[in-house]
């Protein structure tokens, strides 16, 4: 049975060790947070300068002075700081961040990502931070559904839509499976959503998947 | 005695010129100068470049300035917003121009401006879309592209507390572009929460020194607006 | 449970490796971390590269450090000082490399490297004997000088307080060079004069998010040679 | 009679107007902070991320974290700040220093400074953030004798120095003379010290004085 969002984010905060400094983008990524048990010390970091977010505010509790990068309230966590944006994108493009976790248009085996443009005329595209963390995030994963909805592969040899990032990705979370990209290589499996059959995934990819 | 705090929004807005580059601070709402936004729409300044994150949601602040057809361009990361008509239908007419910036290089490029460095190198954006028309390069096997400093005339900024030096300090995470903003214009100005005495601000608390600044005016949003202080 | 004190000097600096190059924040004795610089003397690793502001004072400190021949090049912008007899002989005797920068240069390098910048133009220095054998560049109609990031593997800095996660609070002028550092160095390792609990520090006073920091050593200088805070 | 050394620093003090942003070099430059009236403010910045310096300690209540440039012990003005060294020279840099103030060995007709090695082959010549100074600030004054020791010009056609910066002294206070330099023209006789005359002023110079 493939995974739900909610367990895709369950996957991939399992993998997630104690002490990594991670960025979280808007949408799946956020959940990323709620499942990462509070015992392990996670440092999460948003562009906008918070350093060490907490859980979502108690209703009544909110602080209208605090949010995040998809402009939700927020918390902090015991030993939060904040930096200004040019320092918040130094710590970002610096290669400090141990993990950037972004959503996905599409994946290719050389590890390029394209999430931000689905045209070279797209109207207003709108790319955030999306960029300096695909160029400067230590290790970059994505979580997405494997195919569109209307079930074209979005884990491909080579992106069709505009790029975020050449070989920045190192492993995607989807629905189905989790795959490291491996250069020189591909798209390796590492894990199958349970119930969920190599050659089903594979039939709903538009690259070879190798096994290790 | 230095005392740069004015008595009105329209002084703070005052000789705002036609065709002037304006940064506009903020992150979503927070450290967004929402007042001053207002004061631009009524000073009426023209053929404006702006610069700031987002392009404006519904049709209040930027969005208004836009929609009274105040802007000519907008440089920003992420002109989409949860209501971004009134940008999307200027956009779309041809009568707003975009320069879409990734939010990190946008970040350093007002920096530099401010810092008196006219140009740098990132890997942001290289090899992509964003990086057409701009030199790249390679330092140590590793592809680059070069940015520009940002400069404007005016910067708007939001503080939560402000000195007549006009030192501010930013609350939670009100900070964001303000601090860079206040450094890359030739007129800085401020709308601050709160007026505090001159030596009362903590000196490792100020995230804008007073230097920078050249007008302040008081917002007071009333405390009903407020939530507990966690800044 | 992320914990990044250390309980002695040396386990500190284990593990710093003959070649590294070494960041050592500090302006004057303000923000020096003089125990790590101990520290590294009794570590013993050698041909070291510096990178530090003034080239040392005296016999003791990084005066000591070149005494003991574990220096192979002093990158710095003020090698003068009071008393600058150990630099000064090995100078002289052609046993230690000097590479002179400017002080912003030498600062805006470091923090290059730290924000992943691997160059940027700076009108300092420009048409000087500094500027030999540097790309320049105009930038309208202005001559700047191409300068790259200084990166290292280690960076000594001090603080005044620090907490678990390795986030420091500076001190009056006791931030200088040591954020910056912090940021550029594969291995950052901060003394800091109290230890504070998890939260004690106020999130806008922390001046180096322990993010930059792999180790915290506690150095408490006692109370008498303390004065009145005012920091 | 040629002005003292106070008396040049007083002279240099006179000129400065409330509300500037000031960075004083080390050594006689420093001693202007001590003549600019405290009714008037005056904003002294210093390299190492002081903003706002005070009065020098009095004795006993010293604070040895913090200190200016030149390394002597300071007190912090109302309205100061602290930014780190690359914040600092950003503000330098920047061209947000209304005013720096040092010393010289040599300063040419055209506006080229000389004031940090003596030849192209100085032991370990030390250059500090005199060079940052010189390129960034909006305005740059110098302050020094007239002449060497041993009578010769300091004020020159041309640097014979290793040059601090090009194109970047505004103004000479020296022990004889207060001169402009105008772009173009050279150096402007703006005021002379009491009973000194222009002649002897001329004499003592390496370039052509003019009057206005």
């Amino acid at each position: 049975m493939p995974f739900n969002r909610d367990q895709m984010a369950a996957r991939l905060a399992d993998d997630v060790p104690e002490g990594w400094c991670v960025n979280l983008g808007i949408g799946m990524p956020t959940m990323v947070a709620n499942h990462v048990p509070p015992t392990r010390e996670v440092i999460f970091q948003s562009e906008n300068g918070v350093i060490g977010m907490g859980p979502a505010p108690k209703e009544g509790q909110e602080d209208p002075w605090l949010i995040n990068a998809g402009k939700q309230l927020i918390t902090l966590a015991k030993g939060a700081s904040f930096v200004g944006h040019a320092d918040s994108f130094a710590m970002i493009r610096g290669g400090h961040i141990d993990l950037c976790v972004l959503g996905g248009f599409e994946v290719a085996e050389n590890g390029d990502l394209a999430n931000w443009a689905t045209s070279e005329n797209d109207t207003a595209p709108a790319v955030g931070g999306a960029m300096d963390l695909a160029a400067g995030a230590k290790r970059l994963w994505v979580i997405m559904e494997h195919t569109t909805k209307d079930g074209r592969p979005k884990i491909v040899e080579r992106c069709g839509y505009p790029l975020t990032g050449l070989a920045c990705v190192n492993r995607v979370y989807t629905n189905l499976a989790v795959l490291d990209v491996v250069e020189g290589k591909g798209f390796v499996v590492r894990d199958l959503a349970p119930g969920v059959t190599l050659e089903e995934v594979q039939a709903k990819t538009g690259a070879t998947l190798h096994t290790q | 005695m230095i005392n740069k705090i004015v008595q009105s929004v329209a002084d703070a807005l005052a000789g705002v010129k036609d065709g002037s580059t304006v940064l506009i601070g903020g992150f979503g709402s927070v450290g967004q100068p929402d007042v001053l936004i207002e004061g631009l729409i009524e000073q009426g300044a023209k053929d404006l470049t702006i610069v700031l994150n987002n392009a404006g949601s519904g049709r209040i602040g930027v969005a208004k300035l836009m929609d009274q057809g105040q802007v000519r361009k907008i440089v920003c990361s992420f002109p989409r917003s949860k209501d971004p008509v009134v940008f999307e239908t200027l956009y779309r007419e041809g009568k707003i121009e975009l320069e879409l910036v990734p939010q990190g290089t946008l970040a350093e490029r007002i920096r530099a401006a401010g810092a008196g460095i006219p140009a740098f190198y990132t890997a942001t954006a290289a090899g992509t879309l964003l990086a057409r028309g701009k030199e790249s390069r390679e330092f140590d096997g590793k592809t680059y592209v070069m940015e520009r400093a940002l400069k404007a005339d005016v910067a708007l900024v939001e503080a939560w507390e402000a000195d007549r030096w006009g030192n501010l300090v930013y609350r939670g995470s009100g900070g964001n572009f303000n601090p860079i903003m206040a450094m890359a214009a030739e007129l800085t100005i401020a709308q601050a929460q709160h007026i505090r005495e001159l030596g009362e601000l903590h000196p490792h608390m100020i995230g804008t020194p007073g230097v920078y600044v050249n007008r302040v005016v008081q917002v007071d949003r009333g405390g009903d607006w407020l939530k507990p202080e966690q800044n």
